[in-house]
């Protein structure tokens, strides 16, 4: 789009508000307090009061979701999704909604930045909702900007040049990647917390193990009849939530003949387990040996030889061990067995733990039972995304941890961040933060004053994903194979720069290898060079004869997929003949509580600072804009703590105060907390808010690398002190707090 | 005040626009909320307020406890907006009009230009979906950019509630008449609707039998209309499901 | 009077007939006549001289308004509402509360002057001025709470009916706009009946004033020289407004009562709610008079002389029998409700007792029925003025409860649990005292500007008491006036 | 003491006094409302009356009027489209802001004076579309040089015509006078 937008007309717009009172009173016509910039030159396709929409895809998380964004005079009013992207047909979750207060946020890097560590780059309030703060002033232009990139890649050797990147914007992966494959820099990592809590490696991993290939698996839960789901909150955030609340829409369709069930294996209740026909309170790390005990059972209602994979599984042990009654595993069993569409998920905190791979294996093994692979309500291979080779899962933590010793050890001389926050997302224990000290020159490429970009030596912003050219994979979620594609729909807001173009400039810039390995004029080009591919490919949902015309296609349609199914049948040949060995997870710390970390549904890991987000109530709780810790009434009866009590929470790894929520649905022997807050930067709506519960992991790790973080146990102190928590429900009405009939 | 008769129309459907939940399939991922807000220039209070039962939230998903650990369970979470009342308690009682009834289009409006702020109209709702403008919240710039400009932007001393997006009902009626047509069903929605990733939610023509929320309605029989004992006439219809 | 004395005290028929005159004299304003001249100077006395300690308590009460009602107002008008403890769902509170608390108070004054005046009740004569100043002040008070309670109140105008070529005028059908009309005519009738019998008052002040005050009461005065005629007249009118005021007074509470039990909320909407609010208004009004009359008697030159123990006593009668019919209302409010058997009424009710403000529901029915039943039976307590004092202010602190429970507390419960929440006041509080602050200033200003003691209206009485002997026995003959 | 002031005020000095008090409120209350009213200063003092002198229709210039809610205010890009060709543009005092501005590129910054509140939702198409001329509402533009309300954009006034429009059509009429035609 071009430059020439005015977009301040639209606060003068606002200005009518204050105008409003005058008139209202009857003084004179709000004229005197307009004023109106016309376009210097308008873009054919706009009119003045109407609206532009423009498709483009969600950066709120890696799933890429089409959005749809409608535009008024070169400003973004409202996102919605893209009834085109076969990922979400036009739908969004919360994230997605909020989006706009992440492009318009009051606290953004507005400029290249040179700054010294640590230091803020806005400043603070007493009260972010009255008093006015300023960002920190852009202090260098962004030719010196690109010089200091071209600089450092030319002034190290290419192995002491590193790049973290976010699981989002994967042109820019594509791009580095091939920077790095041709000038020998090493390859860049990826990371994001939700990655982290939803343990992809431990999925890929087990999927390698069982079908001999490693991929995400897809869960088709919209064409099952009866879904066993062990931890995985596949309503919240799991891997794509859109495509699977859709999916759970069709499970349960009124109009099917059967209304589908979900049965959903959990210590705590997350909001999947509270739509749940049935909710198990499992005792954590047993996950596996119920899966095992189910699937015995099954086998055995079914009769027939009992193959090796359940041969070895006692269901009266796994019942004793896992706290659930006998009859109701068998009760389970028959549901399972006699089904005509069972399908089992293994997720969430349930992969989270030292045998989280072995819980993997036996929910996965469990479909075998089922016989469901490749079927409908089954389970899949994810469908490849359009230019993607094979699955290429973002870094589990313990590969996080050994880039951090690099860090830490000096081997990386230079470091880019973009798209990530580690220094707030990665377990304190890790300790990113300290680690960077070993950095000569962090250069951050964040679009917010996060934590990461604070210990940065620059800030060069890159622009909000509305803003950015782009595509992302889907990497499940969707039976087509699907690019998202992201186009600007406003033009920069603040003086950022694509981090695309910088790369590509500095490359130039640096010359040689470097030049050659980026041999584009700008991002755009870029983007076709990788694009233009697919203009070759087969059933596509648009095709065409120049690169082009099909470039404008895949930005008026939000993106490029085929019109076929793709998702892969997974090879099962021998998959009951492996032995399982049905353990149980050891829990590290001593602490008589099961700890577990979710991450907040409406929050997720980058909303803290999205004011809309913040005032969402939490699904299950209805707390807004702060952590809580849930604690089972039974428990803090016990303890003698009621709601708002502040308690310690002590780990092996650390220690935090917060708020306690009296939540019903929790086993009495365990304890959650809400990822998502508890910023030390990060803009004025998400600073200081809360607490990050990753400071009490330890560094455990399950067979895949994945980090455990539901393996930890906990202890409780009081602290006699009190925090009101702000919720949207009454205390009264629910918990008849206050009636005389108190909970 | 609310005659037999009307009240056993208030099983047929009464109003033009309406809408369908579906209790059942809603996964309380908050989706509409955000929607509405962004739609309608909502504003948010912060923590302190929220707490005390100011936010300013046009439509909140409630859900309840049933049983005790461990055979407690989360009742259907159930999306509260505005019914908009074939015969709402809210319209009379407001002393200047600014709580009316749209004869045009059938909806319960609320003049945010015309309110004085005495409340009744929110204490006489017995859905308590009315939300009250305790202050001038702050909506620092440049979040100010978001701004819908077919929504009014309030301000302190005004009453405000779900609208049933009246301002995408009002363009489409306008796209429709310059194209020389009816407005088709289906070819606009309300925000929550269009968010919800369940597609719980569903909006559109009650007067007419082939509209999609018609069928919908059909299709379930076993609808509930909230509270609708008092002779409001709501429109707005739940399915528990399960 | 004579045959209630007769049973009042039968130790005194024995007594000597000489003393027994003497005892009725002390004890009967209207059998203890004064000169004209000298009742009339006295009255004056009362309003000139003035002691220091009453400007100290008038600067106090000034500070306290200035900042309790103006400041702060002003800075809710600039803020917002969000400074009150209003929320979802208490989107009424403590405004109101005092908004119908005032309109309770300035009823007493009213009913008094109005009903006693048309049932020749003699021992009404000295106070009704006093009883009717609290009409007055108290709808000024009224009025400000609210207004204070509306969101935008710079646009309160727009509740009046005017002419505008914009299809707007307020909506008959609310009962906001019923109660506006309402007590704008009753602030209207009851100034005007004030005003009335003040008349002679003033025109006797005239003659004895000098200065500006002379100005101003000539002013007041409408030339009233007291002819035949004028009387007449006078008479006439205030026959007129004695009666017509007495249904203007019903309406108004009832209407005010009409906001809540018009509503659809449970609790609120019953059909007892008219004449229950008129009752708990003459309660804590008559409360409210007996304290003034109290203090007016203790701190005033010479109103020892005006206001006896026979007063307090006939008052205090009152509200003996006012304290049982508002008893009986409750119970009958309470047992309908109850028996109803309405879960969301149940739940309410259940709230009002042992919810977190229960004890303020018990304490209502302590103040307003127990602890006048447990000392107005006592003719010598009855009688004594610090003690009524004290029982006044017990049942006009019930009272306020008892509002405070009608409006804030029973919002907390509605037909949707979810959003069920309590009430916790903000800048209510300061605003509240403000308007009583302001309530006794501009009492403790009128004391000083108006004649307290309608003196003609004493002497009239006194000329028609006469004792009279019938051989040894003394007996109070009252002749008929006009 | 306040008797003496009366008496002050009752001889000539006095009364004097009180008249000019008088006079002072009113001239200030005069002078704001007439303020209030004045059209406000422009970048360029346009001549409308030129313009549409030449023929040229206000749809020209403010098209959105017949697409959808605002008229809109032309671009610079329009503007210079007839003024680069037009020799004057060089000289004239008058068009020095639009060539600065265009040089430049920086917006002139319009002030509208056909301004309804926020609260008011108006839509010109459906306006145009119902057959009403511009000058209906914005009086005749041929006899204005820079742009004035004729009268204040206020609800008597739409309701006026709106009733007018509808007549004994009452279904129209209900449309017309809804309040949630144009306030939401």
């Amino acid at each position: 789009m071009s430059n020439n937008f005015s977009r301040r007309d639209f606060l003068k717009l606002a200005g009518v508000g204050a105008a409003t009172s005058a008139i209202l009173t009857g003084c004179g016509p709000a004229s005197r307090y307009v004023k109106r910039e016309p376009y210097m030159l308008m873009p054919e396709y706009n009119y003045n009061g109407q609206s532009t929409y423009y498709a483009t895809t969600c950066r709120e998380c890696a799933a890429g979701c089409g959005l749809v964004v409608r535009t008024s005079q070169g400003r973004a009013i409202k996102a919605e999704g893209n009834a085109n992207n076969p990922l979400n047909l036009g739908k969004t979750c919360a994230r997605g909604q909020a989006t706009l207060h992440g492009l318009y946020n009051p606290n953004r890097v507005r400029g290249p930045i040179k700054h010294k560590r640590g230091d803020r780059l806005y400043e603070t309030a007493a009260d972010p909702f009255e008093d006015e703060f300023k960002d920190a002033d852009s202090n260098m232009n962004w030719d010196d900007a690109t010089q200091t990139v071209a600089d450092a890649l030319k002034k190290y050797k290419p192995s002491e040049i590193a790049f973290l990147m976010g699981t989002t914007s994967d042109h820019l992966f594509d791009l580095v990647a091939d920077l790095s494959t041709q000038t020998g820099i090493t390859p860049p990592v990826r990371f994001g917390a939700l990655s982290m809590f939803e343990s992809r490696a431990t999925l890929a991993k087990a999927a390698e193990n069982l079908f001999g290939e490693s991929g995400l698996p897809f869960f088709d839960v919209g064409g099952a009849q009866v879904v066993f789901s062990f931890g995985a909150n596949f309503l919240e955030t799991w891997l794509s939530p859109v495509s699977y609340t859709r999916g759970f829409a069709g499970l349960r369709e009124a109009q099917k003949k059967q209304r589908g069930k979900l049965i959903q294996f959990e210590s705590r209740m997350s909001s999947t387990a509270g739509k749940a026909d049935e909710w198990i309170p499992i005792r954590p790390g047993t996950e596996a040996l119920v899966a095992l005990a189910i699937g015995r059972l099954a086998l055995e209602m079914r009769g027939g030889p009992l193959p090796r994979a359940f041969s070895d599984i006692d269901p009266e042990d796994a019942a004793s061990k896992s706290g659930i009654k006998i009859e109701t595993l068998q009760k389970l069993a028959e549901m399972f067995a006699n089904s005509t569409g069972a399908l089992a998920i293994p997720g969430g905190a349930a992969l989270g733990q030292s045998n989280g791979l072995a819980v993997a294996e036996a929910v996965l093994t469990l479909n075998a039972v089922a016989d469901n692979f490749g079927k409908p309500g089954g389970v899949f291979f994810s469908a490849l995304a359009p230019n993607q080779a094979m699955y290429q899962r973002p870094a589990s933590v313990k590969e996080m941890q050994d880039f951090t010793k690099k860090l830490a050890d000096g081997k990386i001389k230079v470091l880019f961040v973009h798209g990530v926050n580690p220094v707030f997302e990665l377990p304190a224990v890790l300790e990113f933060k300290k680690a960077l000290d070993g950095v000569e020159q962090v250069i951050s490429f964040a679009t917010f004053p996060d934590e990461t970009a604070l210990e940065a030596d620059f800030v060069f912003p890159d622009h909000h994903g509305l803003e950015s050219w782009g595509y992302q994979r889907v990497v499940t979620g969707s039976a087509q194979p699907v690019l998202s594609g992201s186009q600007p729909v406003v033009s920069p807001f603040y003086d950022t720069r694509a981090t695309a173009d910088v790369l590509i400039a500095a490359a130039q810039l640096a010359g040689g290898k470097f030049a050659s390995a980026l041999p584009f004029k700008d991002e755009v080009e870029f983007l076709q060079s990788k694009v233009a591919p697919l203009m070759s490919e087969a059933d596509g949902f648009f095709s065409a004869p120049d690169i082009n015309t099909f470039m404008a296609y895949f930005q008026q349609y939000g993106g490029w997929w085929k019109t076929t199914d793709a998702r892969l049948v997974p090879t099962t040949a021998d998959i009951f003949n492996r032995s399982l060995k049905a353990t149980e997870a050891e829990f590290a710390g001593e602490g008589e509580f099961f700890f577990v970390p979710f991450v907040s549904p409406t929050i997720a890991e980058a909303g803290a600072n999205k004011p809309w987000l913040q005032e969402l109530p939490d699904p299950t709780t209805t707390v807004m804009w702060n952590t809580w810790v849930e604690i089972n009434p039974v428990t803090a009866e016990e303890l003698g703590l009621v709601d708002d009590d502040v308690v310690k929470i002590v780990s092996e790894a650390g220690e935090l105060e917060l708020p306690v929520y009296r939540y019903p649905a929790i086993r009495p022997d365990t304890i959650a907390i809400p990822f998502g807050q508890g910023h030390t930067a990060y803009g004025r709506y998400a600073e200081g808010r809360g607490v990050n519960p990753t400071d009490l992991l330890g560094g455990h790790f399950n067979e895949a690398g994945d980090l455990a973080f539901a393996g930890m146990k906990v202890k409780i102190e009081k602290t006699g002190k009190k925090q009101p928590l702000s919720r949207l429900e009454s205390m009264m009405g629910v918990y008849g707090v206050g009636l005389g009939e108190e909970k | 005040m609310i005659r037999p008769e009307e009240i056993k129309m208030s099983t047929e459907e009464t109003g033009k626009w309406g809408m369908v939940i579906d209790q059942d399939i809603c996964t309380g991922c908050q989706a509409c909320v955000a929607a509405c807000a962004m739609e309608n220039n909502i504003t948010f209070v912060g923590e302190k307020d929220s707490g005390y039962g100011r936010s300013m939230h046009w439509i909140r998903i409630e859900r309840f406890w049933e049983g005790e650990y461990p055979e407690v369970k989360m009742t259907p979470n159930q999306p509260m907006l505005c019914q908009q009342c074939g015969s709402a308690t809210c319209e009379p009682v407001c002393p200047a009009f600014a709580t009316v009834h749209s004869q045009a289009e059938q909806l319960n409006l609320q003049v945010y230009n015309r309110c004085v702020g005495t409340r009744y109209c929110a204490n006489n709702c017995p859905y308590q979906v009315r939300s009250f403008n305790w202050r001038d919240y702050k909506r620092p710039e440049p979040l100010s950019n978001q701004f819908n400009p077919d929504v009014t932007v309030r301000r302190r001393g005004v009453m405000e509630k779900c609208t049933f997006c009246i301002q995408r009902i009002h363009k489409a009626q306008d796209t429709a008449k310059s194209e020389g047509r009816e407005v088709v069903d289906g070819e606009f929605t309300t925000a929550c609707a269009q968010a919800c990733p369940a597609s719980a939610i569903t909006f559109g023509r009650v007067d007419d039998p082939e509209s999609l929320v018609s069928q919908l309605a059909r299709a379930h029989g076993h609808g509930v209309k909230h509270l609708e004992e008092l002779g409001t006439l709501p429109n707005v219809t739940y399915f528990k499901g399960g | 009077m004579a045959g209630y004395n007769k049973k009042a005290e039968p130790a005194h028929a024995k007594a000597e007939s000489h003393s027994h005159a003497e005892h009725l004299r002390e004890k009967h304003l209207m059998l203890d006549p004064l000169p004209r001249g000298q009742m009339n100077s006295m009255v004056m006395e009362s309003m000139y001289e003035t002691s220091w300690k009453f400007w100290v308590v008038f600067a106090i009460l000034s500070v306290i308004v200035a900042y309790g009602l103006f400041y702060s107002w002003g800075v809710m008008i600039a803020e917002g509402l969000g400074v009150a403890g209003v929320n979802r769902p208490s989107y009424w509170g403590i405004f109101l509360v005092n908004t119908v608390f005032w309109i309770g108070i300035s009823h007493a004054g009213t009913f008094i002057s109005a009903i006693l005046r048309v049932f020749k009740a003699e021992f009404r004569r000295p106070f009704t001025r006093a009883a009717e100043l609290m009409t007055t002040f108290g709808l000024v008070q009224a009025g400000f709470s609210v207004f204070m309670h509306m969101g935008r109140v710079w646009l309160a105008y727009w509740l009046m009916p005017y002419a505008n070529q914009r299809m707007l005028w307020p909506n008959l059908h609310s009962p906001l706009t019923w109660d506006l009309l309402a007590i704008t005519t009753y602030l209207l009738s009851s100034t005007m009946y004030l005003f009335l019998p003040l008349i002679p008052d003033l025109a006797m002040a005239r003659d004895r004033s000098t200065g500006w005050r002379k100005t101003f009461y000539k002013t007041l005065a409408l030339g009233f020289r007291g002819t035949e005629g004028e009387w007449a007249h006078l008479r006439n009118a205030m026959n007129i407004f004695a009666f017509a005021i007495i249904p203007v007074m019903f309406s108004v509470h009832t209407i005010v009562s009409w906001d809540f039990a018009a509503a659809t909320r449970p609790g609120w909407n019953s059909s007892i709610f008219g004449p229950y609010f008129v009752i708990g208004a003459l309660h804590s009004g008559m409360g409210a008079v007996i304290m003034v009359l109290a203090v007016v008697r203790g701190t005033m030159k010479h109103m020892k002389y005006f206001i006896r123990a026979e007063h307090f006593d006939g008052i205090a009668k009152l509200m003996l029998i006012i304290s049982m019919a508002w008893a009986y209302f409750f119970f009958n409010d309470y047992m309908v409700q109850w028996y109803g058997g309405d879960k969301w009424t149940h739940q309410l009710l259940h709230f009002h007792e042992a919810g977190p403000m229960g004890w303020m529901w018990f304490a209502m029915l302590i103040f307003n029925i127990a602890v006048p039943w447990a000392v107005l039976w006592n003719q010598k307590w009855r009688s004594t003025p610090w003690i009524v004092f004290i029982v006044g202010f017990f049942i006009n602190v019930g009272m306020w409860f008892e509002r405070y429970i009608i409006i804030p507390i029973s919002l907390s419960i509605n037909r949707m649990p979810f959003t069920w929440r309590l009430y916790e006041p903000g800048i209510e509080i300061p605003l509240g005292i403000g308007t009583l602050a302001f309530f006794i200033l501009l009492y403790m200003g009128a004391s000083k500007l108006i004649p307290l003691i309608p003196v003609w209206e004493v002497e009239e009485g006194q000329m028609a008491h006469e004792l009279k002997q019938f051989g040894r026995e003394t007996v109070v003959s009252v002749s008929e006036l006009e | 003491m306040i008797k003496r002031l009366f008496d002050w005020l009752k001889q000539p000095l006095g009364l004097i006094a009180v008249g000019i008090a008088l006079l002072t409120l009113f001239s200030l209350a005069a002078y704001g409302i007439n303020y209030t009213q004045q059209a406000p200063a422009q970048p360029v003092q346009f001549p409308h009356t030129t313009h549409v002198g030449f023929g040229i229709q206000c749809l020209y210039c403010h098209p959105g009027a017949a697409k959808g809610p605002a008229a809109g205010i032309p671009t610079e890009a329009k503007c210079w489209g007839c003024h680069n060709q037009i020799a004057k543009t060089e000289t004239s005092l008058l068009l020095a802001p639009l060539k600065q501005s265009v040089e430049s590129r920086t917006p002139l910054e319009w002030v509208p004076v056909a301004q309804v509140p926020d609260f008011v939702q108006f839509n010109h198409r459906a306006h145009i579309a119902a057959g009403q001329n511009c000058e209906n509402c914005h009086g005749d533009m041929s006899k204005l040089t820079v742009a004035e309300n004729p009268q204040v954009f206020n609800m008597g006034f739409c309701l006026a015509c709106h009733k007018k429009v509808a007549g004994e059509n009452h279904e129209l009429l209900v449309k017309l006078t809804d309040c949630g035609t144009c306030h939401y």
